[in-house]
Protein backbone atom coordinates (compact mmCIF):
# COMPACT_ATOMS: atom_id res chain seq x y z
CA UNK A 1 0.00 0.00 0.00
CA UNK A 2 1.28 3.51 -1.11
CA UNK A 3 -0.26 6.68 0.66
CA UNK A 4 0.71 10.30 0.86
CA UNK A 5 0.48 11.85 4.39
CA UNK A 6 -0.24 15.45 5.49
CA UNK A 7 0.47 14.53 8.88
CA UNK A 8 3.64 12.96 10.89
CA UNK A 9 4.24 9.72 10.00
CA UNK A 10 3.77 7.11 12.73
CA UNK A 11 6.17 4.37 12.35
CA UNK A 12 4.75 1.94 15.55
CA UNK A 13 1.16 2.13 13.85
CA UNK A 14 2.56 1.13 10.27
CA UNK A 15 5.06 -1.36 11.50
CA UNK A 16 2.69 -3.27 13.46
CA UNK A 17 0.47 -3.51 10.53
CA UNK A 18 2.74 -5.43 8.89
CA UNK A 19 3.17 -8.24 11.36
CA UNK A 20 1.72 -11.25 10.48
CA UNK A 21 2.63 -14.79 11.77
CA UNK A 22 4.45 -16.15 8.87
CA UNK A 23 6.53 -12.84 8.76
CA UNK A 24 10.67 -13.93 10.31
CA UNK A 25 11.87 -10.31 9.08
CA UNK A 26 10.89 -6.95 8.46
CA UNK A 27 13.38 -4.16 6.91
CA UNK A 28 12.21 -0.89 7.14
CA UNK A 29 13.50 2.77 5.51
CA UNK A 30 12.86 6.54 7.23
CA UNK A 31 14.35 9.04 5.61
CA UNK A 32 14.57 11.89 7.90
CA UNK A 33 15.02 15.28 7.26
CA UNK A 34 18.29 16.73 7.62
CA UNK A 35 19.45 20.19 8.78
CA UNK A 36 22.25 20.08 6.06
CA UNK A 37 22.14 19.56 2.48
CA UNK A 38 24.66 20.05 0.03
CA UNK A 39 26.91 21.91 2.18
CA UNK A 40 23.77 24.87 3.01
CA UNK A 41 22.02 24.75 6.47
CA UNK A 42 18.54 23.66 6.12
CA UNK A 43 15.87 25.23 7.90
CA UNK A 44 12.76 23.19 6.96
CA UNK A 45 11.05 21.41 3.98
CA UNK A 46 8.37 21.39 1.66
CA UNK A 47 7.14 18.89 -0.15
CA UNK A 48 4.07 19.04 -3.03
CA UNK A 49 3.28 16.11 -4.55
CA UNK A 50 0.72 15.51 -7.95
CA UNK A 51 -1.59 13.55 -5.85
CA UNK A 52 -3.49 11.39 -8.30
CA UNK A 53 0.05 10.70 -10.47
CA UNK A 54 1.69 9.86 -6.94
CA UNK A 55 -0.72 7.51 -5.42
CA UNK A 56 -0.81 5.68 -8.59
CA UNK A 57 2.70 5.05 -9.31
CA UNK A 58 3.68 4.90 -5.61
CA UNK A 59 1.28 1.90 -6.13
CA UNK A 60 2.56 0.33 -8.72
CA UNK A 61 6.29 0.32 -7.10
CA UNK A 62 5.03 -1.71 -4.26
CA UNK A 63 3.75 -3.86 -6.56
CA UNK A 64 6.55 -4.80 -8.70
CA UNK A 65 8.09 -5.33 -5.49
CA UNK A 66 5.60 -7.63 -4.67
CA UNK A 67 6.46 -9.56 -8.10
CA UNK A 68 10.10 -9.17 -7.81
CA UNK A 69 11.04 -10.13 -4.52
CA UNK A 70 9.24 -13.12 -2.20
CA UNK A 71 7.97 -10.39 0.25
CA UNK A 72 4.90 -10.80 2.56
CA UNK A 73 3.76 -7.27 2.32
CA UNK A 74 5.06 -3.98 1.56
CA UNK A 75 4.26 -1.00 2.86
CA UNK A 76 5.24 3.05 1.67
CA UNK A 77 4.00 6.61 3.22
CA UNK A 78 5.42 9.74 1.51
CA UNK A 79 4.86 12.60 4.01
CA UNK A 80 3.65 16.66 2.05
CA UNK A 81 3.50 20.07 2.98
CA UNK A 82 5.61 21.49 5.91
CA UNK A 83 8.49 19.64 7.41
CA UNK A 84 10.71 20.56 10.29
CA UNK A 85 14.21 18.56 10.62
CA UNK A 86 14.27 15.65 11.93
CA UNK A 87 10.88 14.54 11.08
CA UNK A 88 10.11 11.44 8.85
CA UNK A 89 9.46 12.37 5.00
CA UNK A 90 9.01 8.82 3.72
CA UNK A 91 8.72 5.55 5.25
CA UNK A 92 9.20 2.11 3.66
CA UNK A 93 8.40 -1.41 5.71
CA UNK A 94 8.73 -4.84 3.81
CA UNK A 95 7.99 -8.23 5.26
CA UNK A 96 9.48 -11.45 4.21
CA UNK A 97 9.66 -15.06 5.58
CA UNK A 98 13.18 -14.17 5.28
CA UNK A 99 15.52 -11.04 5.35
CA UNK A 100 17.52 -11.52 1.59
CA UNK A 101 13.69 -10.79 0.43
CA UNK A 102 12.85 -8.17 2.73
CA UNK A 103 16.53 -6.49 2.54
CA UNK A 104 15.93 -6.65 -1.49
CA UNK A 105 12.29 -4.93 -1.85
CA UNK A 106 13.04 -2.60 0.63
CA UNK A 107 16.01 -1.25 -1.11
CA UNK A 108 14.27 -1.33 -4.32
CA UNK A 109 10.83 0.33 -3.22
CA UNK A 110 13.09 3.33 -2.00
CA UNK A 111 15.07 3.56 -5.10
CA UNK A 112 12.24 4.15 -7.38
CA UNK A 113 10.21 6.29 -5.72
CA UNK A 114 13.18 9.13 -5.34
CA UNK A 115 13.19 8.51 -9.45
CA UNK A 116 10.08 7.83 -9.71
CA UNK A 117 7.31 9.58 -7.65
CA UNK A 118 5.90 12.93 -8.75
CA UNK A 119 7.13 14.73 -5.62
CA UNK A 120 8.95 17.99 -5.34
CA UNK A 121 11.08 19.34 -2.47
CA UNK A 122 11.53 22.95 -1.42
CA UNK A 123 14.36 23.61 0.65
CA UNK A 124 13.88 26.33 2.96
CA UNK A 125 17.65 27.78 4.19
CA UNK A 126 18.73 29.32 7.41
CA UNK A 127 19.80 31.78 4.94
CA UNK A 128 16.29 32.37 4.07
CA UNK A 129 16.20 31.58 0.81
CA UNK A 130 14.28 28.82 -0.91
CA UNK A 131 15.03 26.07 -3.78
CA UNK A 132 13.09 23.45 -5.25
CA UNK A 133 15.56 20.59 -5.50
CA UNK A 134 16.77 19.52 -8.99
CA UNK A 135 14.63 22.46 -10.80
CA UNK A 136 17.77 24.61 -10.99
CA UNK A 137 17.61 26.37 -14.82
CA UNK A 138 19.02 24.57 -17.43
CA UNK A 139 22.23 26.90 -17.68
CA UNK A 140 22.99 26.07 -13.61
CA UNK A 141 22.33 22.36 -13.94
CA UNK A 142 24.68 22.69 -16.62
CA UNK A 143 27.24 24.44 -14.94
CA UNK A 144 26.86 21.37 -12.09
CA UNK A 145 27.97 19.28 -14.47
CA UNK A 146 31.02 20.70 -15.66
CA UNK B 1 3.75 21.08 -39.47
CA UNK B 2 -0.12 20.85 -39.67
CA UNK B 3 -2.12 23.11 -37.20
CA UNK B 4 -4.10 20.54 -35.26
CA UNK B 5 -7.63 22.01 -34.49
CA UNK B 6 -7.94 22.96 -31.09
CA UNK B 7 -8.93 21.50 -28.19
CA UNK B 8 -10.13 21.93 -24.58
CA UNK B 9 -7.29 21.26 -22.09
CA UNK B 10 -6.54 21.16 -18.64
CA UNK B 11 -3.03 21.81 -17.37
CA UNK B 12 -1.60 21.40 -13.49
CA UNK B 13 1.23 23.18 -12.76
CA UNK B 14 2.99 21.81 -9.61
CA UNK B 15 6.57 23.35 -7.03
CA UNK B 16 8.67 25.16 -9.66
CA UNK B 17 6.08 25.90 -12.92
CA UNK B 18 3.51 26.30 -10.07
CA UNK B 19 5.33 29.57 -8.75
CA UNK B 20 6.51 30.48 -12.51
CA UNK B 21 2.72 30.33 -13.94
CA UNK B 22 1.40 31.98 -10.91
CA UNK B 23 -0.76 29.29 -10.52
CA UNK B 24 -2.31 26.14 -9.44
CA UNK B 25 -3.61 25.24 -13.00
CA UNK B 26 -5.64 26.73 -16.10
CA UNK B 27 -7.82 25.57 -18.84
CA UNK B 28 -7.48 26.68 -22.37
CA UNK B 29 -7.93 26.14 -25.85
CA UNK B 30 -4.57 24.94 -27.75
CA UNK B 31 -3.99 24.39 -31.39
CA UNK B 32 -0.55 22.39 -30.05
CA UNK B 33 -0.38 19.32 -32.37
CA UNK B 34 2.23 17.31 -29.76
CA UNK B 35 2.83 17.72 -25.48
CA UNK B 36 6.23 19.09 -26.48
CA UNK B 37 5.20 21.48 -28.15
CA UNK B 38 2.34 22.82 -25.92
CA UNK B 39 5.11 22.48 -23.44
CA UNK B 40 7.14 25.20 -25.31
CA UNK B 41 4.54 27.49 -25.79
CA UNK B 42 3.72 27.81 -22.06
CA UNK B 43 7.61 27.87 -21.77
CA UNK B 44 8.08 30.74 -23.30
CA UNK B 45 4.76 32.56 -22.15
CA UNK B 46 5.89 31.95 -18.49
CA UNK B 47 9.50 31.78 -18.64
CA UNK B 48 10.18 28.23 -17.43
CA UNK B 49 13.85 28.00 -16.64
CA UNK B 50 13.64 24.54 -16.96
CA UNK B 51 13.92 22.19 -20.93
CA UNK B 52 11.40 19.71 -21.63
CA UNK B 53 13.99 17.14 -21.57
CA UNK B 54 14.38 17.87 -18.22
CA UNK B 55 10.28 16.73 -17.47
CA UNK B 56 8.13 13.84 -17.52
CA UNK B 57 4.75 14.31 -18.79
CA UNK B 58 1.42 12.99 -18.02
CA UNK B 59 -1.97 13.40 -19.17
CA UNK B 60 -4.92 11.70 -17.78
CA UNK B 61 -2.75 10.12 -15.06
CA UNK B 62 -0.51 8.38 -16.94
CA UNK B 63 3.18 9.20 -18.16
CA UNK B 64 3.33 9.77 -22.00
CA UNK B 65 5.81 10.88 -24.83
CA UNK B 66 6.43 14.21 -25.12
CA UNK B 67 6.07 13.30 -28.93
CA UNK B 68 2.02 12.15 -28.15
CA UNK B 69 -1.08 14.11 -29.55
CA UNK B 70 -3.33 15.96 -27.42
CA UNK B 71 -6.66 14.61 -27.16
CA UNK B 72 -9.80 17.07 -26.17
CA UNK B 73 -10.66 17.37 -22.84
CA UNK B 74 -7.03 16.28 -21.61
CA UNK B 75 -6.20 17.09 -17.96
CA UNK B 76 -1.87 17.26 -18.84
CA UNK B 77 0.73 17.45 -15.68
CA UNK B 78 4.41 18.99 -16.32
CA UNK B 79 6.64 16.58 -14.50
CA UNK B 80 10.15 18.71 -13.14
CA UNK B 81 12.63 16.71 -12.37
CA UNK B 82 11.16 14.96 -8.89
CA UNK B 83 12.76 15.13 -5.56
CA UNK B 84 10.77 13.14 -3.20
CA UNK B 85 12.27 10.38 -0.62
CA UNK C 1 25.63 -0.19 21.26
CA UNK C 2 24.38 -4.09 21.51
CA UNK C 3 22.33 -5.32 24.39
CA UNK C 4 20.56 -8.42 25.63
CA UNK C 5 16.90 -8.08 27.10
CA UNK C 6 14.62 -10.37 28.70
CA UNK C 7 11.96 -7.99 27.82
CA UNK C 8 9.80 -7.35 24.96
CA UNK C 9 11.77 -4.94 22.59
CA UNK C 10 9.96 -1.31 22.45
CA UNK C 11 11.33 -0.24 18.80
CA UNK C 12 9.68 2.92 18.86
CA UNK C 13 12.42 4.08 21.62
CA UNK C 14 15.25 2.31 20.26
CA UNK C 15 14.53 3.67 16.92
CA UNK C 16 13.74 7.61 18.85
CA UNK C 17 16.95 7.07 20.64
CA UNK C 18 19.04 6.97 16.90
CA UNK C 19 17.60 10.21 15.88
CA UNK C 20 20.04 13.09 14.94
CA UNK C 21 20.12 16.30 13.04
CA UNK C 22 22.86 15.34 10.74
CA UNK C 23 21.39 11.52 9.54
CA UNK C 24 19.05 11.23 6.52
CA UNK C 25 18.43 7.46 6.37
CA UNK C 26 17.52 5.06 9.13
CA UNK C 27 17.41 1.41 8.03
CA UNK C 28 16.17 -1.23 10.43
CA UNK C 29 15.79 -5.04 10.73
CA UNK C 30 13.67 -6.81 13.21
CA UNK C 31 13.56 -10.23 13.05
CA UNK C 32 10.68 -12.17 14.45
CA UNK C 33 9.48 -15.46 15.77
CA UNK C 34 7.82 -17.15 13.07
CA UNK C 35 5.23 -19.92 13.46
CA UNK C 36 7.04 -22.39 11.49
CA UNK C 37 9.92 -23.57 10.58
CA UNK C 38 11.25 -26.50 8.31
CA UNK C 39 7.94 -27.63 7.68
CA UNK C 40 6.98 -27.65 11.55
CA UNK C 41 4.60 -25.83 13.41
CA UNK C 42 6.15 -23.71 16.12
CA UNK C 43 4.86 -22.71 19.22
CA UNK C 44 7.07 -20.60 21.40
CA UNK C 45 10.86 -19.70 21.14
CA UNK C 46 13.53 -20.00 23.71
CA UNK C 47 16.56 -17.82 23.32
CA UNK C 48 19.82 -18.87 25.80
CA UNK C 49 23.16 -16.73 25.47
CA UNK C 50 26.36 -16.68 27.05
CA UNK C 51 25.92 -13.06 28.33
CA UNK C 52 29.24 -12.31 28.83
CA UNK C 53 30.40 -13.27 25.64
CA UNK C 54 27.51 -12.66 23.47
CA UNK C 55 28.26 -9.03 24.68
CA UNK C 56 31.28 -8.39 24.06
CA UNK C 57 30.94 -9.95 20.37
CA UNK C 58 27.89 -8.07 19.60
CA UNK C 59 29.71 -4.54 20.52
CA UNK C 60 32.68 -6.02 18.36
CA UNK C 61 30.03 -6.42 15.37
CA UNK C 62 28.58 -2.89 16.11
CA UNK C 63 32.43 -1.22 15.69
CA UNK C 64 33.46 -3.18 12.52
CA UNK C 65 29.80 -1.87 10.80
CA UNK C 66 31.12 1.58 11.73
CA UNK C 67 34.64 1.26 10.53
CA UNK C 68 33.38 -0.01 7.40
CA UNK C 69 30.58 1.90 6.54
CA UNK C 70 29.51 5.59 6.90
CA UNK C 71 26.95 6.02 10.02
CA UNK C 72 26.30 7.65 12.03
CA UNK C 73 24.47 5.50 14.63
CA UNK C 74 24.29 1.44 15.24
CA UNK C 75 22.68 -0.40 17.57
CA UNK C 76 21.63 -3.35 18.13
CA UNK C 77 19.23 -5.74 21.11
CA UNK C 78 18.81 -9.31 21.11
CA UNK C 79 16.06 -11.26 23.44
CA UNK C 80 16.84 -13.68 25.46
CA UNK C 81 14.43 -16.14 27.50
CA UNK C 82 10.70 -17.56 26.11
CA UNK C 83 9.08 -15.55 22.82
CA UNK C 84 5.77 -16.00 21.66
CA UNK C 85 5.05 -16.44 17.99
CA UNK C 86 5.44 -13.04 16.49
CA UNK C 87 7.55 -11.08 19.05
CA UNK C 88 10.89 -9.28 17.95
CA UNK C 89 13.58 -11.54 18.76
CA UNK C 90 16.29 -9.02 17.05
CA UNK C 91 16.49 -5.65 16.09
CA UNK C 92 18.87 -3.53 14.43
CA UNK C 93 18.68 -0.16 13.59
CA UNK C 94 21.85 2.17 11.36
CA UNK C 95 21.63 5.81 10.53
CA UNK C 96 23.82 7.51 8.14
CA UNK C 97 23.54 10.64 6.18
CA UNK C 98 22.60 8.39 2.94
CA UNK C 99 20.68 5.41 2.52
CA UNK C 100 23.68 3.56 0.72
CA UNK C 101 25.74 2.86 3.60
CA UNK C 102 22.52 2.56 6.42
CA UNK C 103 21.69 -0.32 4.19
CA UNK C 104 25.23 -1.73 3.65
CA UNK C 105 25.74 -1.22 7.64
CA UNK C 106 22.45 -2.77 8.60
CA UNK C 107 22.77 -5.63 6.61
CA UNK C 108 26.47 -6.74 7.58
CA UNK C 109 25.41 -6.28 11.23
CA UNK C 110 22.06 -8.63 10.45
CA UNK C 111 24.70 -10.84 8.72
CA UNK C 112 27.46 -11.27 11.26
CA UNK C 113 25.04 -11.64 14.26
CA UNK C 114 23.55 -14.79 13.04
CA UNK C 115 26.78 -16.47 12.69
CA UNK C 116 28.98 -14.89 15.36
CA UNK C 117 27.01 -14.39 18.91
CA UNK C 118 26.94 -17.32 21.15
CA UNK C 119 23.19 -17.43 21.28
CA UNK C 120 21.15 -20.07 21.28
CA UNK C 121 17.64 -21.27 19.61
CA UNK C 122 15.42 -23.56 20.92
CA UNK C 123 12.42 -23.97 19.46
CA UNK C 124 9.23 -25.79 20.81
CA UNK C 125 6.98 -27.53 18.67
CA UNK C 126 3.05 -27.99 18.46
CA UNK C 127 3.70 -31.51 18.65
CA UNK C 128 5.11 -30.84 22.45
CA UNK C 129 9.07 -31.53 20.94
CA UNK C 130 11.91 -29.48 21.26
CA UNK C 131 14.74 -28.87 19.13
CA UNK C 132 18.05 -26.81 19.98
CA UNK C 133 18.67 -25.63 16.44
CA UNK C 134 21.50 -26.43 14.32
CA UNK C 135 22.74 -28.82 17.31
CA UNK C 136 21.54 -32.51 15.93
CA UNK C 137 23.93 -34.81 16.58
CA UNK C 138 26.82 -35.05 13.79
CA UNK C 139 24.86 -38.35 11.98
CA UNK C 140 21.77 -36.45 11.85
CA UNK C 141 23.37 -33.09 10.15
CA UNK C 142 25.93 -34.97 8.03
CA UNK C 143 22.29 -37.15 6.78
CA UNK C 144 20.82 -33.63 6.36
CA UNK C 145 23.66 -32.85 4.26
CA UNK C 146 23.50 -35.48 1.65
CA UNK D 1 51.73 -36.98 24.06
CA UNK D 2 53.36 -35.73 27.68
CA UNK D 3 50.39 -35.12 30.18
CA UNK D 4 50.63 -31.64 31.93
CA UNK D 5 50.13 -30.40 35.26
CA UNK D 6 46.53 -30.20 36.86
CA UNK D 7 44.97 -27.38 36.61
CA UNK D 8 42.05 -26.11 38.43
CA UNK D 9 39.61 -24.55 35.68
CA UNK D 10 36.03 -23.67 35.60
CA UNK D 11 33.66 -25.17 33.04
CA UNK D 12 30.22 -22.75 31.21
CA UNK D 13 27.40 -25.00 29.79
CA UNK D 14 24.92 -23.31 27.47
CA UNK D 15 21.75 -24.96 25.58
CA UNK D 16 22.44 -28.72 24.47
CA UNK D 17 25.48 -29.34 26.50
CA UNK D 18 24.35 -27.33 29.53
CA UNK D 19 21.24 -30.00 29.12
CA UNK D 20 23.70 -33.05 28.75
CA UNK D 21 25.61 -32.24 31.16
CA UNK D 22 22.64 -31.36 33.68
CA UNK D 23 24.18 -28.33 34.85
CA UNK D 24 25.07 -25.05 33.60
CA UNK D 25 28.55 -25.27 34.97
CA UNK D 26 31.20 -26.68 36.94
CA UNK D 27 34.66 -26.40 38.54
CA UNK D 28 36.75 -29.17 37.77
CA UNK D 29 40.81 -30.33 38.48
CA UNK D 30 42.20 -31.51 34.66
CA UNK D 31 45.10 -32.86 33.08
CA UNK D 32 44.15 -32.52 29.42
CA UNK D 33 46.88 -30.35 27.75
CA UNK D 34 44.35 -28.56 25.05
CA UNK D 35 41.06 -27.66 24.88
CA UNK D 36 40.62 -30.23 22.45
CA UNK D 37 41.00 -32.78 25.07
CA UNK D 38 39.39 -31.72 27.43
CA UNK D 39 36.55 -31.51 25.31
CA UNK D 40 37.00 -34.93 24.22
CA UNK D 41 36.85 -36.15 28.05
CA UNK D 42 33.49 -34.27 28.67
CA UNK D 43 31.93 -35.39 25.09
CA UNK D 44 32.94 -38.99 26.26
CA UNK D 45 31.54 -38.25 30.05
CA UNK D 46 28.23 -36.57 29.43
CA UNK D 47 27.92 -37.96 25.54
CA UNK D 48 27.59 -34.48 23.93
CA UNK D 49 26.23 -35.23 20.41
CA UNK D 50 28.24 -32.91 18.82
CA UNK D 51 32.29 -32.95 17.39
CA UNK D 52 34.48 -30.35 18.68
CA UNK D 53 34.96 -29.40 14.91
CA UNK D 54 31.21 -28.03 15.32
CA UNK D 55 31.77 -26.01 18.00
CA UNK D 56 34.01 -23.17 19.45
CA UNK D 57 35.51 -22.49 22.43
CA UNK D 58 36.36 -19.29 24.45
CA UNK D 59 38.20 -18.81 27.92
CA UNK D 60 38.35 -15.96 30.01
CA UNK D 61 35.33 -14.36 27.16
CA UNK D 62 37.90 -14.81 24.53
CA UNK D 63 37.15 -17.04 21.61
CA UNK D 64 40.84 -19.30 21.72
CA UNK D 65 41.75 -22.14 19.29
CA UNK D 66 41.05 -25.80 20.23
CA UNK D 67 44.79 -26.66 20.52
CA UNK D 68 45.60 -23.75 22.83
CA UNK D 69 46.45 -24.97 26.36
CA UNK D 70 44.40 -24.69 29.34
CA UNK D 71 45.48 -21.63 31.66
CA UNK D 72 45.40 -22.60 35.10
CA UNK D 73 41.88 -20.61 36.49
CA UNK D 74 40.96 -20.68 32.94
CA UNK D 75 36.91 -20.01 32.48
CA UNK D 76 36.31 -22.69 29.54
CA UNK D 77 32.95 -22.18 27.17
CA UNK D 78 32.35 -24.48 24.57
CA UNK D 79 30.04 -22.75 21.91
CA UNK D 80 28.27 -25.02 20.07
CA UNK D 81 27.36 -24.22 16.90
CA UNK D 82 24.99 -20.38 17.22
CA UNK D 83 21.29 -20.02 15.91
CA UNK D 84 21.39 -16.20 17.18
CA UNK D 85 18.76 -13.61 15.10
Amino acid sequence: MFTLAREPINVSTLSRALHGDQAGAMISFEGWVRNVNDGRAVRLLEYEACESLAVKEGARIIQEAQERFSVIEASCVHRIGLLAIGECAVWVGVTAEHRDAAFAACRYIVDQLKVRLPIWKKEHYADGSVEWVNCQSDEIAEMKCL
Amino acid sequence: MTQASPRQIQIQYFALLREKSGCSGEALATAAPTLRQLYEELKAKYGFPLACERLRVAVNDEFCSWDDSLPDGARVVFIPPVSGG
